[in-house]
C-alpha cells in the first residue's frame, strides 16, 4: 500500500515508543493536534498524552527541557514546527546540545533528536520555508539526516532515535506527501551512507532532501539527450560518505550539486570542496552548483523563480565543458 | 560610581506589589449582554468618551467583515493562508485607538483586522497572507511594524523603537500585540525587561485567546494570570475582559497616557477567544468543543458594544445599518481587488536584500533574468 | 478535550498571589552580627537542625579557603580563570545542603565552592578553569552537571532532567544555581516556565550578588525584587538574607522538601555580594567603590554563622580551629596537585565529539597524530 | 605611535560617534568597565553614558532592542562579549535584522552594527573561543567583515557604522593586542575588496582574521625554500571579493585556503568552490584547506593542536602536486 513520507515518519515513531519506552515526544503542537503537517497524529492518543506531549510555546525550552531528560534517561523526539522556529533553540543546540558528551568527556551522552520539517515549495509565508541545515552541518557534535524517500523517512528516523548521539532530521516539507508503495518496518542503509538512486556515466549529481526529486527529474530528461546522470543521494550530512561520491565522481568526471539553500557557504561549497580534493584528477569540468539564490526565501507566488529545477540542473550540466573548451562563464572572472 | 548594593525597604517592595499586580479579576464595564456592570471598570478605570465608542464600534464592524472576506477569499484560493481574529475586535480595534496616528504599532500575523482599522490599505495588509510580498505597507509611513511571526521576537524591536523616540524627546508611544502563546517566549522576557529598564513607552497588550494553535492556555502556563508576568520586570499590568471594547479601551487609554507621560511600559492582559480555528489550515475539532467556542460566541465583543450603544442612545438603528453597509461595500471591493493576481516581479527577489546588492546578487540576478528570456 | 477556556476565579487568582509573592524583606534569621533576630524566618519558616549548621560552619570555611587558594593558583598562572564566590559561601554551601547526594545540582561557572563543597576533588572541580577540559567530575556519578557558561541555558536542562526523573518515580530534586545577570535571558524565563508547566521539582537559587561582571542590579531589572519574578510562572517564591546561612538553609530546605513532595518548582532569590572582582582578569575600582565592598565584607556569612553557633554553644573554639586547620591541609595539597602541569592527551579532542567518531574525524585525529610524529 | 587594534576600535567607534549623533554603542558591561576587551574604554565617561551604556544581560534583547532603534533613526552599534554569547541573538539576527530591509520592500533598513570578537588563541575558557562567522555568512542580507590589521579595524569599523545595513564585525581576540604604527583616522579599501598583504607567483593563500598572521608567517619560511606565497587578506566575506582571487590564482594556479573555524561547511569550502569554478583551468593541484578541526573549540591547554599555523599551511603547499604527480593521499579515496 502506498504511504506518504509524513505517514512512513508517524509509523517510526510509534514503532520505536512501543520498542522503548524511554522514548517520547513532545513540542508544539504535536499532541491531540498530531502536528501541524500530523506527522505525530493520533500518537498522545494511542500511547498515552505521557509518551507524546504539546509544551509551552518556546523552543530553546523545548530544546533544553529535552537535553535534560536526555541527560536522565529518556530519549526525546522533538519538534520544531517550521524551520525557522529552531532559530529561537539555536543556544541549546550549539552549546549545549552539540557538546555535552564532549564536554563530559563522554560521561553524558545526548540521545536527542530534533525534527525539523524544512525547505519550501509548499506555498509558505515568511519564515516557514528555510533550508537551514548548513547551519547544523557546521556544528561539531550534531549528525544531519536528510530523507528523500518514503523509506529513508522511516529508516533514518529510526535510526536516528537509536542513535546514542544528537540528530537533527531535516524533513523536507515538500515531500511530506509524496508516496511510495512500501512495507514498514523498513530498514535502508545506516547513517554514513550515500544512496544512488539512479546510475549514470557521464556526470555525478549530489543532492538530498527535496532537491532529490529535482535531480532524478533532470536526469530522466538528459537521458533522452543522451547524458546519463548518476543521481546520489547524500542522505546523511553528517556524517558524510566520501567514498561513495568519491568512487561516483571518478567514474563521471563531472559534478553538479543540488539544494534549496542559499548558495554562499551552504552544504553544497562543502561538497565542491571535497570532491575537487579527492577527485581533482578525474574532474573534466568544475564542480558546479544548483542552489537557492543567497537572498532570504522569496514569498509564495516567487518561490518557483528561487528553487532549483530540473532546468537549471541540465544547464549546469551543459556548462560542463563537454568538449573541453572553457565555458566562457568562467574565463570572464579570470584575468587573460 | 553606582551604589545600588542596598536593598530596597520592606515598604518599597510592598507598594511595589500592590502597585505593580493586576486586579484579581479581569477589568469590565460591559456584562455579556452589554450592560453596565456594577463595579465598572473596578472604580480604577474611567468610561472612554462615547464619540470613542461608537468610532470603536464602526471599525469593530468594518473589521469582522474584513475578516470574514479574507476567510473567504483564503476558502477560493485567493490568500495563502489567514488567521482570523474573529471575537478579537474588541482588542484588535481597542489596540488601534488607544493610539494617535504617530503612535508605533507591533503587530503579529492575526492582526490584519488592527492594520485594516488602522487604516491600512486592505489590500497592502494582506500582502503577506496573499504570499504576494512578506509585507505590502510602508512601515514608516503607517508607523506600523511588519506583521511578525516569530512568536515574541517583536517586543524587543518595540522597545527599542519607542525608546528611540524618546530619546529624542518624541512623545511617541509603541503598542505591541502578542498571544498567550508568545508570552513563553524568552524574547518576550526580555522585550519586557528592556523596555522596564529603559522606561519604553511600550504597552505590551497579550490578547489571551486561550489557544497557541491547538495548545490550551492550561498547558502554556501556570501562572494565576498573563498580566502577573508583570511585576516580574516592575511593569505594571492588568487583566481586562478583551471581548469587552469599553473596557479594553479604558484601560488601554490609561496604559497608552502613562506610557506618553514617561511613566514606562505597562502590560495588558486582555482574555478573549479565538472564534475560528488558527488558520484556515487548521481543524479545531481535534482539540476543542463546539460547545466551549459557543459558549464565548454568546460572549460577543460586537453585539455587546453594539447593545450597550444602543441602550444609551450613542448609536441608533441607522447608524447600525450604515455602519453595516460601508463594511458590505468595503469588503465587496476588497474582494473586486484580490481577484486580480498580483503582479509578479522576480527584481524584487534581488532588489532589497541590501540597499546596494553585491556583485554576487547582481549576477545571480543576471542569471535569473537570462533564464527567464530563455524561457520566453 | 479540555476546556480551560474559563477564567479563574477572582479569589484564586488572589489567594495565588498571597501563595506565589516572596515576603516583603528577605527572610532572615541572624542579624549581621550573628545575633537571632526577633522575627527569625518571618515566623514561617523552622530553623534548620543544629548539626547542619555546624556542619555547613565546616564546608563554609574549607569552601573559603579554597577559594582563596584557587584564587592564589590563578594569579600563580595554574588556572586560566577564577571566578570567585568569596562572600557567597551561604549560598553555596546551602545549595549544597539543602540536597541529598541523590539530588542534582545546576551550578554555573562560579560554583566552584559548591563543588568542593559537594565533595568533588577540587582538582576534578577545577578542570573547567585550569584549562585542562571542559568538564572534569562526572556529572552522573556527582550527580552534578558541568559547570555552565552561558547564562541562563542550564535551567531548561534542570527542569528537564528532574521532570524526567519524577517521571519514573523517583523522589530527586534539581537545584540550579543561576546569578543576577542570568535573571535577564530569555532562558530563565523559558526554564521556570517548563518547570512550572510539568511540575517539575527545581529548586531556582538566584544568587543576586548585585552585579553581573560591572553591570548592578539596578541596570539589570527594575523589578521589586528577583524573587517577584516567580508569580509569573506560578511558581512560589522567596528573598532571603544570602549571608545569613541560618536563613538560606531554613528557606531551601523548605523549598526542596515542597518540590521533593511533588509541589513543583520554588524560586529562591538570595541578597548576597560579590567581594572579590568578577574573575582575576577583571578590575572592579572600574565599577564600584570600596566602601561598598568594606560595607558588605561586614556583613560575611562566615563570621556571621561562626558567632551564632559560638554563642549557642553548638560550635566551640576547637571546632572552629579543628576546621581551620583542616581547610588549611586541604588547601596546601590542592595547591600541590596544582602545582604538576596537567596531562596533554591529544586524542581525546576528537574522541567525544560523538559515541562513535566519524570517518572524517578519524582521519583529521590521523592527521594529527602524524603531524605530532612527525614534529618529535 | 604604535597602536593597538582594541585601540583603534576604540577610536572607530569615538570617531564615528562625533561625526554622527545618531550613533549609540551598547552591550554588557561596555560602559563604566569599558567591555572586557577594553574596546569601548572611557567612552561611556567622554561621550556621555547616554551614548555609550550598560544593558540588561540578554543577547536576543541587545540585537532585538537595537534593531528596533535602528527603525527609528539610530545607528547602534553592539558589542557580543564572545562569540558564543551571539547565539542566544541568533533568531533576532537571522530573522530579523538580516530580512527587515527585504521584508519592508527596502522601507526599513537597519544601520545595525553587531561586534562579535571571535576566535581562540587566548586560553579562553568553554565558550569563549569560537569562530562562528560561517553561520553569519551564510544568511543572506548580512554583511560580514573581519580585520586583520589596525588600520582596517579602524577602517572597517568606521565603514561598518556607515552603512546602511546590518554589519557583523567579527573581531580576532588574538589580535587585539596586534601593534601598528597608523595614524588614525585612517581609511583602507572598502567592503568587498580583498587585499594582497603578500605578493607571490607560486600559491595564493586565502585567510582572514587570526589567520593572515598565520599566513604571513607560512609564506616567509615558504620564501626561505624558495616558493612565493601570495597570501590574500579576504577582509570581507559578504561582500566577496571574487575579482582579486581569481586574479591571483589564475596567476598562481595554486590555493590554499586558512581559517580557524571547523572546516566542514565553513567559509573555506565557499572559498574553494568559488575559486574552483572560476579558475579550474588554471589550477594545478586542488585547492586545499588549513583549518580547525570538525570538534568543538578545545580547552586552553589544547588549543595549540587544533588552531591553524605555519607549518600546517605549508605543509599543505606542499601537497600542491609541485612535480605534477597526483599526492598519494587524494588517490586513496578515488577507486582504482
Ligand atoms: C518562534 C515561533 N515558534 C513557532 C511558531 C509557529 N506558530 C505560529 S502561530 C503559533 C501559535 C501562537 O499562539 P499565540 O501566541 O497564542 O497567538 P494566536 O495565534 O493565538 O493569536 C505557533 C506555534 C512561530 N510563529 N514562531
Ligand atoms: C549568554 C551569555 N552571555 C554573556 C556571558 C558573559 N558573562 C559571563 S559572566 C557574566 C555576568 C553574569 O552575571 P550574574 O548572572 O549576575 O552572575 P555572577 O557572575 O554575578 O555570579 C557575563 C555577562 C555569558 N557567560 N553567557
Ligand atoms: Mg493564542
Ligand atoms: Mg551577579
Amino acid at each position: 500500500m502506498a504511504i506518504t513520507m509524513a505517514q512512513a515518519l508517524n509509523t517510526a515513531l510509534r514503532d520505536a515508543m512501543a520498542d522503548d519506552e524511554s522514548v517520547v515526544v513532545f513540542g508544539e503542537d504535536v499532541g491531540p493536534l498530531g502536528g501541524v503537517f500530523r506527522v505525530t497524529d493520533g500518537i498522545a492518543r494511542d500511547l498515552g498524552d505521557d509518551r507524546c506531549f504539546d509544551t509551552p510555546l518556546a523552543e530553546s525550552g523545548i530544546v533544553g527541557f529535552a537535553l535534560g531528560m536526555a541527560m536522565n534517561g529518556f530519549r526525546p523526539v522533538v519538534e520544531i514546527q517550521f524551520d525557522a522556529f529552531a532559530y529561537p533553540a539555536w543556544e541549546q543546540l550549539v552549546s549545549h546540545v552539540s557538546r555535552m558528551r564532549n564536554r563530559s568527556r563522554g560521561a553524558v551522552g545526548v540521545p536527542l533528536v530534533v525534527r525539523i520539517p524544512y525547505g519550501g515549495g509548499i506555498g509558505g509565508v515568511e519564515h516557514h520555508s528555510d533550508s537551514s541545515e548548513a547551519y547544523y552541518v557546521h556544528t561539531p557534535g550534531l549528525k544531519v539526516v536528510i530523507p528523500a524517500t518514503v523509506p529513508d523517512a522511516y529508516s533514518l528516523l529510526r535510526e536516528a532515535i537509536a542513535d546514542p548521539d544528537p540528530v537533527i532530521v531535516m524533513e523536507p516539507k515538500k515531500l511530506y506527501w509524496s508516496k511510495a508503495d512500501v512495507a514498514l518496518p523498513v530498514r535502508t542503509a545506516g547513517f554514513g551512507n550515500a544512496e544512488v538512486r539512479r546510475p549514470g556515466d557521464d556526470v555525478t549529481v549530489l543532492a538530498y532532501g527535496a532537491a532529490v526529486p529535482v535531480a532524478l527529474e533532470a536526469a530522466e530528461v538528459a537521458s533522452d539527450r543522451g547524458r546519463e546522470l548518476e543521481v546520489l543521494d547524500v542522505r546523511t550530512l553528517v556524517p558524510f560518505d566520501d567514498q561513495t561520491v568519491a568512487e561516483s565522481v571518478g567514474k563521471t568526471g563531472r559534478c553538479v550539486v543540488v539544494h534549496e539553500a542559499a548558495g554562499f557557504a551552504g552544504v553544497g561549497a562543502e561538497m565542491v570542496a571535497r570532491v575537487q580534493e579527492r577527485c581533482f584528477h578525474s574532474l573534466h569540468a568544475p564542480v558546479l552548483r544548483v542552489t537557492g539564490f543567497d537572498i532570504p526565501y522569496p514569498p509564495p507566488i516567487l518561490e518557483r523563480f528561487h528553487l532549483p529545477n530540473a532546468d537549471r540542473v541540465l544547464a549546469a550540466i551543459d556548462r560542463l565543458q563537454w568538449d573541453d573548451q572553457p565555458d566562457p562563464r568562467w574565463l570572464t572572472e579570470v584575468p587573460a | 560610581m553606582t551604589t545600588s548594593a542596598e536593598l530596597p525597604a520592606a515598604e518599597v517592595v510592598g507598594s511595589a506589589a500592590a502597585r505593580l499586580l493586576p486586579a484579581d479579576t479581569p477589568i469590565r464595564f460591559l456584562d455579556h449582554d452589554g450592560r453596565l456592570v456594577p463595579d465598572a471598570g473596578h472604580g480604577r478605570y474611567a468610561m472612554p468618551r462615547t464619540e470613542l465608542l461608537t468610532e470603536a464600534y464602526r471599525r469593530m464592524v468594518l473589521g469582522r467583515r474584513f475578516d470574514a472576506q479574507a476567510t473567504a477569499l483564503t476558502k477560493q484560493g485567493r490568500l495563502a493562508v489567514y488567521p482570523s481574529s474573529r471575537g478579537q475586535e474588541a482588542c484588535q480595534i481597542g489596540g488601534v485607538l488607544a493610539l494617535r496616528d504617530t503612535d508605533w504599532m507591533f503587530p503579529t500575523y492575526r492582526e490584519s483586522m488592527a492594520l485594516v482599522a488602522r487604516g491600512i490599505d486592505p489590500v497592502q495588509a494582506l500582502t503577506l497572507l496573499r504570499g504576494d510580498w512578506h509585507c505590502g505597507y510602508d512601515p514608516h509611513l503607517t508607523h506600523t511594524a511588519p506583521q511578525c511571526t516569530p512568536l515574541g521576537t517583536h517586543l524587543p524591536h518595540a522597545a527599542g523603537l519607542a525608546y528611540a523616540a524618546r530619546r529624542r524627546g518624541e512623545d511617541t508611544v509603541a503598542l505591541a500585540f502578542v498571544g498567550d502563546g508568545g508570552t513563553s517566549e524568552g524574547d518576550f522576557h526580555e522585550g519586557l525587561n528592556f523596555a522596564a529598564v529603559f522606561r519604553a513607552p511600550v504597552v505590551f497588550l497579550v490578547q489571551n485567546n486561550r489557544y497557541a494553535i491547538s495548545v490550551p492556555l492550561v498547558k502554556q502556563t501556570a501562572a494565576p494570570s498573563l498580566a502577573h508576568k508583570g511585576i516580574g520586570y516592575g511593569v505594571p499590568s492588568e487583566q481586562v475582559d478583551g471581548n469587552d471594547t469599553v473596557a479594553v479601551l479604558a484601560v488601554l487609554c490609561a496604559a497608552v497616557e502613562r506610557a506618553r507621560n514617561g511613566h514606562g511600559p505597562f502590560l495588558v492582559e486582555a482574555h478573549t477567544y479565538r472564534i475560528e480555528p488558527h488558520t484556515n489550515a487548521d481543524d479545531a475539532s481535534r482539540y476543542r468543543d463546539a460547545a466551549e467556542v459557543a459558549a464565548w460566541q454568546r460572549r460577543d465583543p460586537v453585539a455587546r458594544l453594539e447593545s450597550f450603544l444602543l441602550a444609551t442612545g450613542a448609536l441608533t438603528d441607522e447608524d447600525v445599518g450604515a455602519a453595516r453597509e460601508h463594511a458590505e461595500a468595503y469588503a465587496s471591493q476588497l474582494r473586486d481587488r484580490l481577484l486580480h493576481d498580483p503582479e509578479v516581479d522576480t527584481g524584487q527577489l534581488f532588489e532589497h536584500v541590501f540597499a546596494e546588492p553585491t556583485p554576487q546578487l547582481r549576477e545571480q540576478r543576471r542569471w535569473l533574468e537570462e533564464e527567464l528570456r530563455g524561457e520566453s
